[in-house]
């Protein structure tokens, strides 16, 4: 089980914080995690970043449990 | 560049920031130049009048390990840097009270002012934070915003 | 490009001065950035070590003219500007105290950070002030010097 | 009579603060006050700016009783 954190207004979006997911790569948990919140969410994936563990990682990255996924949608500090 | 513990001051927190502790913390005998940006809730944003308040929300261990980029790459373009310190608030913040604070000290003013405004900058394209904009009676996340950057691409 | 007088704050004094203060002061609530510098002693100049206090000495009449140009040449350029707050101190000063502070405030960073530079630039080549360097058994007159121009020519 | 105001470093070259001189221009007073001060004065003099008045004024400008001159070295401010 991979762990999805979802930040700012991506957690709006999803209508969580965090959640969990089953899923080979990087890959099939976005898709999966669009399924599971809808369009809008899908929408403001598309501009946003997906970290893995703190760091960047391509889509087709292979998950291992306790993998922590980041959600980074356009940010607006300061 | 790697910079002594002692020599930064980061932090993300929910308490009121104080630009003056910050500016007095970075004064160091050799520096003739402190340079602080605060800033400052707005009554107005690009798409919206009469804003009273924002609200920030972020994942802190995260944006405290991307502040030190920030500051690790400052340091290296400016290796003249003594002290810097940039904290950032997170949750409801009100109309003219500060949000974020940078305060840098080092021997001459040029630096000082390069600095402070690349930390600020930076801060703003690489670390993950975001605000909601609030009024009487709604709110809504900014729309200036742009997607997560690299300290070091600023 | 005249200024309301309640948007500046200038003053050529002998007491101790307060970065705080005058960050604070250019707070409105249009604004979302506020830049303060801060002239500090410091240990050292490009001629001697040890420096242990500055002396300023000035005409205070012609200082604070010369302050107002520098203010005034500030709006010309950045019209965006609100509040802008520059005291400098005379007399003697010790060690990582402050001699001079600059604050403005601006609806955004940049024209913030610009006035602010543009600002303690031009006061050190047009506003009439003189240091002199002590240490412990001694005194000279700064070497740091430029012959007195104007602020619209920095 | 005009007044002869000695600034920072003028006014230790000149042993004094102020001054006064009778003289028809302004370098008529100039040439006089490097007489009265010597020699440092006259080498400090060549460095500095001569207002009349609160600005800059020209060598030949004529005298008026009341007038304030300035002799202003190389500032160091800040």
């Amino acid at each position: 089980m991979a762990k999805l954190i979802l930040l700012g207004p991506a957690h709006d979006a999803a209508g969580r914080r965090e959640d969990h997911f089953d899923g080979v790569t990087l890959d099939d948990v976005l898709k999966e995690a669009v399924i599971r919140y809808g369009a809008d969410f899908g929408t403001l994936l598309e501009v946003s970043q997906v970290w893995l563990n703190g760091e960047p990682a391509a889509p087709a990255t292979r998950l291992e449990s306790h993998d922590e996924i980041m959600v980074l949608p356009p940010v607006s500090g300061g | 560049m790697s910079s002594a513990p002692t020599s930064d001051w980061i932090s993300i927190t929910e308490n009121p920031l104080s630009p003056d502790e910050l500016s007095n913390w970075v004064i160091r005998p050799n520096c003739g130049a402190v340079v602080t940006f605060s800033g400052i809730v707005r009554d107005h944003s690009s798409t919206r009048e009469n804003v009273i308040a924002l609200e920030y929300e972020t994942n802190s261990e995260l944006a405290e390990q991307r502040l030190r980029d920030v500051v690790d790459e400052a340091r290296a373009r400016w290796p003249a840097l003594e002290r810097v310190a940039i904290h950032h608030r997170i949750g409801r913040v009100e109309l003219s009270v500060s949000t974020v604070v940078v305060a840098v000290s080092a021997p001459h003013r040029d630096a000082a002012f390069a600095a402070a405004q690349f930390c600020i900058d930076a801060l703003k394209a690489s670390v993950p934070m975001w605000k909601r904009e609030l009024w009487e009676g709604g709110s809504a996340w900014s729309d200036e915003t742009s997607p997560i950057g690299n300290a070091r691409d600023q």
